[in-house]
């Protein structure tokens, strides 16, 4: 729903219902913000005060109203249909006696909550008049038209605690020891590594088996391939030298095969 | 200062003799005049002498400049000095423009004023009318209104009130200086529907957010 | 006025007892104000009744103001209200913005706190990415660190350590109470099995340089 948006204080002009033609109602609702609002102006045109409105009565010029404004096929928003059938309620509600074990507000508590809405809306009417009468600034007073600026010298304190520098310290040579820690599990292959490791097989290789098909189970991370090579074979040729292996390789950067020797009893 | 140059301020002033309450009141007076905003005790005393009494220093000056073409007046939780009203048909040179408010503006307005921490349905329940969205945003432009919170109920609709500049606007010294704000209170007008009396609403503008307002969230700017 | 209230303007003002003068004193006083730009005696005549007489009501207004923390003051193009000069002081206001220090800056810092003294290149080394020009100076603006000597070595660089307003700011009474490597670790601030080799130094930020410092030059301001 519209709400006139733009409009300047000044109140639109809106349907009145005059003395002069009381039964002739001037319906046009373009004035009108909502259905709560044409209550309000209907409730004044009963020039009673609000708290002794008849809701009945208003009621029955709110269908009226809406009656006529459908005989003359004006359109109306939902709101003011909604209002209408709950005012239609309302009034069947004041005019039915109240069922026992009946949860429902009564008719007089429906024409209570209307009335206490239509005189809140009009007390806030009131407020908003009320306050644009005070002697506002810049139209009844004045401030002062050339105020003298407040020089600011901007002076920056710098903020760190104990526990800022002390972490930043730690998290930065924390760093450091995981560096260090890293590089220590990242597997370098001791000669010793290498040695047990070969010397768990020595024994059971009796045929020529490639180097690294031995190795195949320390080789999984292709990361650590070039150490553990590098040191196997180192071992190899120490375990060769002290007679437990033989290795054997066609040409150059062909694989190398390995076998325990044969003929050895495993003794030293 | 000899006898013979004009007295600072008018004769009932207290403690006149004193060179120190002289001092004071003169940077009170200076410290005031060159803001054009209201600037609360707590703001004066910062910028005054510790041993200052700030209070009883703005008693004085208020009245030194009582009945004169410049006063100094009690507004928005602070002191300023303004022109006096009885004078404003010489200053329309200096007037601004009256901002132009739809009427729902005003009453949104209002609403906001006397029902504050509010929401926008409940506004519109007020009114009886959805609020378009234009209306909240102008009137968050001018700088009276504000998002407080939000509201503790389903939706965590957001909240409105009123500003330190709204009080500024409209000459008001605290929220509950609203004009018949007492008289709406008493026929429990402030009160939601139905039932009455399910909350007493006294319109609160302080930055302490009632126990069913949440703080705004980083990315409110609604 | 009744003579109980307090006059509007000091002794010897003239005509003080004529309404009539002290209504446009009132007026001048008001326009004045809320002007914002100085106004000449032409402009005032204009803006004033017709009888007033505004040479005359400006010389008793300025008087009226002398010696106060507001003065009535002629300047180019006409009058207007100027905080007194000797109060310009209080118009001033000094913003304390707090900072915080970036992470490099800290960790830079933290590293001169224990390393100290220590060069660029030996912070860079430590911290294993380079320092900018931009963290030292904001170093060097806290007044926490400070340029020590020049280091013994090729390209003599810098040294840096800590000052006592370092030490204040941390709350320590002298350099050595930062917590050394064990105590990092019973903090919680330091995990894992230190690598062999890896010390926290025992700072220390005494005047007198280490045997690989010299002083800095006259024209060391880096």
């Amino acid at each position: 729903m519209s709400e006139a948006e733009g409009d300047s204080f000044e109140a639109p002009v809106r349907a009145e219902r005059t003395d002069a033609d009381a039964d002739a109602l001037h319906v046009d609702i373009r004035g009108f913000e909502g259905p709560l609002d044409l209550l309000l102006a209907l409730a004044r045109s009963q020039k009673v005060d609000l708290t002794r409105i008849s809701v009945s009565d208003l009621a029955e010029q709110y269908l009226a109203f809406i009656e006529e404004a459908r005989r003359i096929r004006l359109e109306l928003a939902a709101d003011y249909l909604v209002m209408a059938a709950w005012l239609a309620y309302l009034k069947s509600r004041l005019l039915v006696p109240k069922p026992e074990n009946d949860d429902e507000p009564t008719g007089e508590e429906l024409a209570a909550e209307l009335a206490f809405r239509l005189k809140r809306l009009e007390a806030m009417r009131k407020a908003a008049e009320d306050l644009t009468a005070r002697p506002q600034l810049g139209r009844a007073v004045m401030a002062r038209g050339a105020p003298e600026p407040i020089g600011v010298k901007r002076q920056t304190r710098w903020q760190a605690t104990i526990y800022d520098l002390l972490s930043a310290y730690a998290s930065q040579r924390q760093r450091e020891m995981v560096t260090v820690v890293r590089m220590r599990r990242r597997v370098v292959w001791s000669l010793t590594d290498a040695r047990q490791a070969l010397e768990r097989m020595v024994g059971r290789i009796v045929d020529w088996t490639p180097i690294d098909q031995l190795l195949l189970r320390y080789l999984s991370d292709p990361s650590e391939r070039t150490t553990v090579l590098a040191s196997t074979f180192s071992a190899s040729l120490e375990l060769v030298r002290e007679g437990r292996l033989e290795l054997r390789q066609t040409g150059a950067f062909a694989p190398i095969y390995v076998r325990t020797k044969s003929g050895d009893d495993g003794q030293e | 200062m000899s006898e013979d140059e004009p007295r600072l301020f008018g004769g009932n002033v207290t403690n006149l003799s004193s060179k120190e309450w002289r001092d004071h009141l003169r940077m009170v007076e200076a410290i005031l005049f060159a803001s054009s905003e209201p600037l609360s005790e707590a703001t004066l005393a910062e910028r005054l002498p510790r041993a200052a009494d700030v209070s009883g220093l703005l008693r004085d000056l208020r009245q030194a400049y009582a009945g004169r073409g410049v006063n100094l007046v009690e507004v928005a939780g602070g002191w300023a000095f303004r022109t006096a009203e009885d004078l404003a048909f010489l200053l329309t040179r200096e007037a601004v423009e009256p901002r132009k408010l739809s009427r729902a503006a005003l009453e949104t307005l209002a609403i906001i004023a006397y029902h504050q921490p509010v929401t926008r349905a409940e506004i519109e329940e007020i009114r009886g009318v959805s609020t378009s969205k234009g209306t909240i945003d102008v009137l968050l432009e001018t700088g009276w209104i504000r998002l407080r919170g939000r509201r503790r109920t389903p939706g965590r609709p957001v909240t409105y009130g009123t500003t330190p500049t709204f009080l500024d606007q409209f000459n008001l010294q605290a929220i509950d200086d609203l004009p018949g704000l007492d008289e709406l209170k008493g026929a429990g007008l402030l009160e939601g529907t139905p039932p009455p009396g399910f909350r007493v609403p006294v319109p609160s503008d302080g930055d302490e957010l009632s126990d069913d307002e949440d703080p705004l969230g980083e990315d409110d700017d609604e």
